[in-house]
């Protein structure tokens, strides 16, 4: 086992001595498995978690899909799960699908999967620490999650169904209980959930930011990290200074719902035919409180998935990464403006429209740090030697995608081409290129790439291969046509668009992205099965199937407990791959200084 | 040892060692697209019993069972109706309302109620779709076979055109939206199926209800003669439905008097003892005289869980055990129906006259309907005999003045006057 | 079968051939009697909250009228009707004078009126305030009617009501009164001793029906110190041309439960 | 040593990316799943805004994407031989150039469209509303301002979904919401707003063309969001006049009168 020298201030882990008595079985498997203070199996508990809940996020937007397909017509297992009158699905049960399909992919698969699992299983390994910094709040990260679990699970059960007013949670129609039937129990639950969500993603990102800062192996300086780490780290930035404005706004909704509040009621409103109690408040300042949250949360599901696939990128290109510190100055200014963007989500909700054009200008200025580091992928590819892995396709892909999703952007930063566009399909198809097409395959590169790691026994190649091809032909088959549709106009969230003479002739390509989408959904199984599958029978991994640099790729695979049998010494930056002289084509950031390397650096 | 072995059971591993790959992931495809594009179609859409009435006049399951076949004999099902002649009603309209949203082949758009309508107001036209519960008011349960707003005497039905006036200007102050933009053609499809349901529901009821008086010797099974379904059952329904068009109220034209002076006089009865219109809708006009009635709809549900509610607290040592056992099964039976057949009943408020909402439509004819006739079903009486056509229409024209009359003196209560958002 | 019935059903159109009783006026004519008493201690009748025109309604001293028992414990307002439909009328018992109920004191006076089909109810208001009488019938078209203080309105039935109709006042949810519609004149209500008559009826066997707004139809009385099932209601009694008396019929207090 | 196929067909599945996706924007005008028809004075602004976007972002588009293919198929590790892949650690040039370009065209693009945006939101025409617009769940409560031109007057014409505008004027819509968030949403004149409870938010267009269109809901507003459906007619003046007086004669109306035919 681990003959670590203990250096972290607030590492508590040491190993225990060999136990005299008899084993406790029960005991043991709860402190191994369930309430384990270890990084990395904290990391795959919340993978499996993300997963699981990734599986059902899926279902519910394939029900969204046949809805918008088909509606009315009979719902194939929704229908009779449901017992929907006649075998339809019902308006409000599409509106509860949405909001769910969003809420649980948004709060439960994205931001969990990034910084619960990636964040969790890669930071310490790839700084060289050999845990997190504080392994009981880490713990407690991932066990805050189960009471969103259940608050968001629970909801579906709830009369009046899960929550209904649309990830974003709108109020008037979420303050009050008579405005929607998922404004009821629904709600609160869903307030309750995001709140444990939030709880959940500070408790991380404390843990993130002080471990990258004081835990870093001999030699790791700052600008020795790889990019993971460093979009890990300003990912934890973000969310701490973002997550309290949404926390507190969700606790201002949750008494505006409970206790009479008026935050967000303004006085004497009509609903549902009777008049509303408390006034005096705002719609608008929910909006503003909660896209002060969540715009930057659009920057934290997506950072983390950048810098994965820079790391991957430039291992499978065997090429250092093109302009690295610029890809650091890049993550930072989008952080830094993602902080003042957040009002371009309101160009017509009613505020006022010269705040829109100041919004307009730093929103199209956040597009500048993006496209440098679109430029700087396609520089690291230029030039190398591309193995064309499983995981390096899907970070080809990230890169692909995600000039699509950036580029669409810039049509919803111009404010008036925002009014046509607006809440319309063009929105969902950008940000599904930007977190589906973006983030996910940026994951599932992850997955692929650190799977040897994290169980000791690499994937099936073939396999893998046939997962992202399917996926990429069915997910573009989904969501490339939405930009079209949004150019008809053509709203988000109708359970019925074809009544309006305007949309009445989409229905054949809303049939089509719906029939892609099933196809994505079900090729999803090759993946599940290509998993669990490698998890017992995979091939063996050694300690670096890859010839990867970084220091996780030093340790045992999987590590052990405290990660590194010898304490890792950094000579270098992550990406010496091919560097001239040398004679194998990359240096590990432990392989102690060659002459010619170190004048290749200079 | 392998340290992961826990994610995954034993007899998993077997399986997973035996097959390979490839056949699974191909399984679980087919799988997962044999259950996504529909090898498992959802049973026909049916028509949902009137449970609260069966339970009431204590129907046994044959008898239960007898007015089901009955009624699809006479009406057939939700994807297929029915229309004896006797019903006047145009089977073709209904075809066109009827059956899951489909496209027929030259493109017209069918099944416009299940479309347009089933959600709030049920397949079964009970008024109890999936949203209905979360609506204020409760959508109209057909059944039962009152409407509120219409050109007839209280007592008749509503004349096609009223209900056409309905589907086409929404019912304002209600979740009732307009569906004048679906054309006409559809309207009058959706009317007439709606009349269909309606005729249905009454048929329902006076065939539980005919239970009650059959004699002794007819052995609890009503007869199934087309003489006695026509003539004692559909006929005094169909024939009511008929009569509504010979049935509309005779306007007289507004007296010749300065606006002024007839809302002033209109004010006058309007708070004196004659119209008496200040006990419910309030000195104030907010519509907060009287909170405690309930529309007929509600009062049957309230007064059926009441009795309900006093047969659970009734004594049963007195009892035989067959009467006991009996007693517990209706019990269950009625708190059943209760709980899935019926909506938590519900106050109704006198309208608020100064939003300027009028639910039976603005135009001073309508006005002048409501308080000659009152409200069908809802606690608003006639006039009619008891005040002229004269003092009818001054009442209409305060009404129609109160939303702009000075409200000053309504103080703290001004929130309540939203006129200002109609 | 389900299907088999509905094509049965739907497809008999040869009229079923009614057996028409001949209509053969009896000879004799008798007159029922009889006395309904409360079995058990009378319980006193609960005071009604007054709280819409407390100035005028609340002089009255009003009660809750479910239940009343009166002098010898005789209980009224139960309702005793021939349910036969085809029976023989009397040709002297022709409706002529429309029935009268009236909104007194607060109250619905009598408390349980009977019309027959064809007869003019008139509905009036002899209290100085503004009452309305809602009529829920079921087989009828149901009415409500305004009725200012002093006023009065007519309504008639078109046919007859299986189960006595429910009068009330919007105005004042405490007032409740009933309407018992036939189609024949032999129906009676019982006064405050309890005591009922019905005349001229035909002589031979008869089905009656009692009611109680209460107990609903009554399913056990005690004649002669002997519990006899009328279930629904249903009695049936030998009318002599001698008259008929049923005498002091018992009903168990936990029928009105 | 790996097989040179597979770079090269994985490179083709990377060039399907600019292709198609080219090919898709190419191909949707034909079969109208285009940006429908503008009849709006102010629509043009909004789409030749769209299409200066679409030929800029098209321009990066292709070109970022073949450049993708372009070093997917070129640096295959199968094409590359023994050849090692070339160590460049970045370029202050080129991150210079790339951060420049694209600064100027969006601030360009940012300063270019601020006019339009305040044609529309900003500068507001000085006239009384046209008409009120209330929104509620689920339906466009319209109130016009009766013979005397004010609002909130006892003539005022109150109608539900049908909104009857005048051709070629000013139109000031003055939007509300009775209830919850809703979006005004006229796809054919380009205009959307959010009705916002507690707000009067003045909207306003002119119309170019006579014709009938639709008028959406685009604000999620409750399960009945999708049955919002308005209708917006543009009318000449004579007739929009016309319309008026006949549905204020309707809302006045004592007698019955036989149906309206045109609903």
């Amino acid at each position: 086992m681990s003959t670590v020298t203990h250096h972290g201030p607030g590492d508590t882990t040491t190993v225990a001595p060999a136990r005299s008595a008899q084993p406790r079985p029960v005991a043991e498997f709860l402190s191994t498995y369930v309430f384990s203070k270890d990084h990395k199996v904290i990391g795959l508990q919340f993978l499996f978690s993300t997963l699981v809940w990734f599986l059902i996020g899926g279902l519910l937007a394939l029900a969204v899909r046949w809805q918008v397909a088909w509606p009315w017509s009979d719902v194939p297992v929704l229908g009779k799960l449901f017992a929907q009158e006649g075998g339809q699905m019902s308006p409000e049960f599409y509106t509860m699908l949405f909001t769910m399909h969003a809420t649980v992919m948004i709060f439960l698969v994205i931001i969990p999967i990034l910084a619960g699992a990636f964040g969790n299983f890669l930071i310490p390994l790839m700084i060289g620490a050999d845990d997190m910094a504080f392994p009981t709040l880490n713990m407690l990260s991932y066990w805050f999650m189960w009471p969103a679990f259940f608050a968001f699970g629970a909801s579906f059960f709830v009369e009046g169904g899960a929550a209904s007013s649309g990830w974003t949670s709108y109020p008037p129609l979420t303050t009050n209980l008579g405005a929607s039937p998922g404004s009821g129990m629904g709600q609160t639950l869903w307030l309750i959930g995001l709140t444990f969500v939030g709880v959940s993603s500070m408790l991380g990102s404390v843990n993130y930011m002080t471990t990258i800062i004081v835990m870093r192996a001999p030699g790791m300086t700052m600008f020795r990290l790889p990019m993971t780490i460093w979009a890990m780290f300003i990912t934890a930035l973000l969310q701490a200074f973002a997550l309290p404005v949404l926390t507190a706004a969700g606790f201002m909704q949750l008494f505006d719902r409970t206790i009479g509040t008026g935050f967000f009621s303004p006085e004497g409103s009509i609903i549902n035919n009777q008049m509303t109690g408390a006034g005096g408040g705002q719609p608008l300042l929910w909006q503003h409180l909660f896209w002060f949250y969540s715009h930057p949360a659009v920057y934290i599901m997506i950072l983390p998935a950048m810098g994965m696939v820079s790391d991957i990128m430039t291992c499978f290109a065997r090429k250092p990464l093109f302009g690295y510190r610029p890809m650091v100055y890049s993550v930072a200014g989008i952080a830094g403006l993602g902080f003042i963007v957040w009002g371009h989500h309101m160009f017509i909700s009613g505020m006022n429209p010269a705040l829109g054009m100041t919004f307009m200008v730093s929103t199209m200025m956040i597009a500048l740090p993006s496209a440098v580091k679109t430029f700087n992928w396609l520089g690291t590819l230029w030039g190398g030697r591309i193995q064309f892995t499983t995981a390096m396709l899907f970070a080809i892909s990230f890169v692909s995608m995600f000039i699509i999703g950036g580029l669409s952007g810039i049509f919803m930063a111009a404010t008036p081409v925002d009014i046509f566009i607006h809440d319309t399909y063009f929105i969902v198809a950008h940000f599904h290129y930007v977190l589906f097409a973006g983030t996910a395959m940026g994951v599932w590169a992850a997955i692929y790439f650190w799977f040897p790691k994290m169980f000791g026994r690499t994937m099936n190649e073939f396999w893998g291969k046939v997962h992202f091809f399917l996926t990429f032909i069915f997910l573009n088959g989904t969501f490339f046509t939405m930009h079209i549709l949004g150019a008809v106009g053509f709203p988000r969230r109708l359970a019925d668009a074809y009544h309006y003479e305007t949309f009445h002739h989409l229905q054949p390509m809303n049939a089509f992205m719906t029939y892609c989408a099933i196809g994505m959904v079900a090729c999803q199984a090759i993946f599940a099965i290509n998993f669990f599958w490698s998890m017992f029978y995979g091939p063996k991994a050694g300690r670096n199937p890859w010839n990867a640099n970084g220091l996780e790729w030093t340790a045992p695979s999987p590590p052990g407990h405290g990660n590194f049998d010898i304490q890792p010494i950094v000579y270098r930056g992550p990406y010496e791959y091919s560097v001239p002289g040398c004679e194998k084509d990359h240096l590990m950031q432990t392989d102690p200084p060659l002459e010619h390397a170190v004048a290749a650096a200079h | 040892m392998n340290r992961h072995s826990f994610f995954v059971c034993e007899s998993l591993q077997r399986v997973m060692q035996n097959a390979s790959p490839a056949l699974a992931c191909t399984l679980l495809l087919c799988g997962l697209l044999m259950s996504a594009t529909g090898c498992g179609k959802t049973p026909a859409a049916s028509f949902r019993p009137n449970m609260v009435e069966a339970a009431k006049q204590r129907l046994t399951p044959d008898q239960e069972a007898q007015v089901a076949t009955i009624l699809e004999a006479m009406f057939g099902t939700p994807d297929d109706p029915v229309a004896l002649p006797e019903t006047g009603l145009d089977v073709s309209k209904l075809r066109l309302a009827a059956g899951p949203v489909h496209s027929d082949i030259v493109g017209r758009k069918n099944g416009l109620f299940r479309e347009h309508c089933s959600h709030c107001h049920g397949v079964t036209g009970d008024g109890m779709g999936p949203t209905a519960a979360f609506l204020n008011p409760y959508p109209r349960d057909y059944r039962p076979g009152w409407f509120k707003f219409k050109s007839t005497e209280r007592a008749d039905k509503p004349t096609h055109a009223d209900l056409v006036t309905i589907l086409n200007n929404g019912i304002n102050g209600t979740s009732m939206p307009s569906f004048a933009l679906l054309g006409e053609a559809k309207v009058d499809a959706l009317v007439e199926y709606v009349k269909y349901l309606s005729m249905r529901g009454e048929a329902e009821l006076s065939l539980m209800r005919y239970y009650f008086e059959l004699d002794d010797e007819d052995e609890g099974k009503l007869p199934e003669t087309r003489e006695f379904l026509v003539e004692e059952i559909l006929l005094p329904v169909a024939e009511r439905w008929q009569e509504a068009e010979d049935a509309i109220i005779d306007v007289p034209e507004m007296p010749e008097v300065d606006l002024q002076e007839s809302i002033a006089l209109g004010k006058e009865l309007f708070y004196g003892n004659k119209a008496n219109c200040v006990k419910c809708h309030g000195v104030t006009g907010l519509g907060d005289g009287q909170a405690n009635d309930y529309d007929d709809w509600n009062k049957v549900v309230k007064q059926w869980s009441d009795e309900v509610l006093s047969a659970h607290d009734a004594s049963t040592s007195e009892m035989s055990r067959e009467e006991k056992a009996e007693h517990r099964a209706w019990l269950a039976r009625s708190d059943k129906a209760l709980a899935g057949d019926a909506l938590d009943p519900r106050t109704i408020q006198p309208r608020n006259l100064r939003q300027a909402i009028y639910r039976g439509g603005r135009r001073p004819l309508d006005l002048y309907y409501r308080i000659h006739a009152g409200i069908n079903g809802a606690p608003m009486p006639a006039a009619a005999g008891t005040l002229t056509p004269d003092e009818i229409w001054h009442i209409v024209n305060y009404v129609r003045s109160l939303p702009y009359e000075y409200d000053g003196e309504l103080g703290a209560d001004r929130s309540m006057v939203a006129r200002d958002r109609l | 079968m389900p299907t088999s019935n509905v094509r049965r059903i739907g497809l008999s159109f040869a009229a079923a051939l009614l057996l028409t009783p001949a209509s053969v006026f009896a000879a004799e004519w008798g007159t029922l009697t009889g006395r309904f008493v409360f079995g058990g201690d009378a319980p006193a009748a609960p005071k009604l909250t007054v709280d819409k025109d407390v100035d005028v309604c609340s002089k009255f001293d009003l009660v809750n009228e479910e239940l009343v028992v009166g002098e010898g414990k005789g209980v009224a307002n139960i309702v005793i009707f021939v349910r036969d439909k085809n029976v023989d009328v009397h040709p002297d018992l022709k409706a002529t004078e429309p029935v009268v109920l009236d909104n007194l004191g607060c109250r619905f006076f009598p408390h349980v009126a009977f019309v027959q089909v064809g007869q003019d109810m008139v509905i009036k208001n002899s209290d100085p305030v503004g009452h309305n009488s809602n009529v829920a019938t079921l087989k009828n078209p149901a009415s409500n009617t305004l009725i200012p203080a002093g006023g009065e309105t007519k309504i008639s039935f078109r046919s007859d009501e299986a189960v006595p109709a429910a009068v009330t006042c919007n105005i004042h949810p405490w007032m409740k009164g009933w309407v018992v519609v036939r189609d024949n004149p032999y129906a009676a209500v019982t006064g405050e001793d309890g005591s009922f008559t019905i005349e001229k009826l035909p002589a031979g066997e008869l089905e009656l029906q009692l009611w109680h707004e209460k107990a609903g139809y009554l399913d056990t009385i005690v004649i002669g110190g002997k519990k006899t099932d009328v279930k629904r209601g249903r009695m049936d009694v030998e009318i002599k041309a001698s008259g008929t008396d049923l005498g002091e019929m018992v009903l168990d207090a936990s029928v009105f439960k | 040593m790996r097989n040179r196929l597979a770079g090269l067909f994985w490179s083709l599945v990377f060039l399907a990316v600019p292709v198609l996706g080219v090919a898709v924007f190419a191909v949707a005008p034909s079969i109208d799943v285009w940006l429908p028809k503008d009849v709006s004075a102010h629509g043009k602004d909004i789409d030749s805004l769209f299409y200066f976007i679409l030929a800029l972002t098209g321009i990066v588009f292709i070109a970022t994407e073949m450049l993708l293919f372009w070093f997917v198929w070129k640096y295959d590790e199968a094409a590359r031989g023994d050849q090692k892949a070339t160590y460049i650690q970045g370029s202050h040039t080129l991150e210079v150039i790339w951060t420049i370009i694209p600064a100027v065209l969006l601030l360009f693009l940012a300063i270019y469209q601020m006019n339009a945006w305040a044609d529309m939101k900003m500068r507001r025409p000085v006239m009384k509303p046209t008409v009120e617009v209330v929104a509620r769940q689920f339906e466009w409560r319209l109130r016009y301002p009766g013979p005397d031109g004010d609002l909130g007057t006892p003539d005022d014409l109150f109608l539900v979904n049908d909104l009857h505008v005048p051709v070629d004027e000013d139109i000031l819509v003055q939007l509300k919401s009775m209830d919850v968030l809703h979006s005004f949403f006229l796809p054919n004149l380009r205009v959307k707003q959010d009705a916002v409870p507690g707000m009067k938010i003045p909207v306003w267009f002119k119309a170019s063309e006579v014709g009938q269109y639709d008028l959406v809901c685009a604000e999620l507003c409750g399960w009945g969001h999708y049955k919002m459906k308005g209708r917006i007619t543009i009318e000449s003046r004579e007739d929009f006049d016309a319309w008026l007086e006949a549905k204020y004669r309707e809302q006045e109306a004592t007698q019955a009168e036989p149906l309206q035919e045109d609903l």
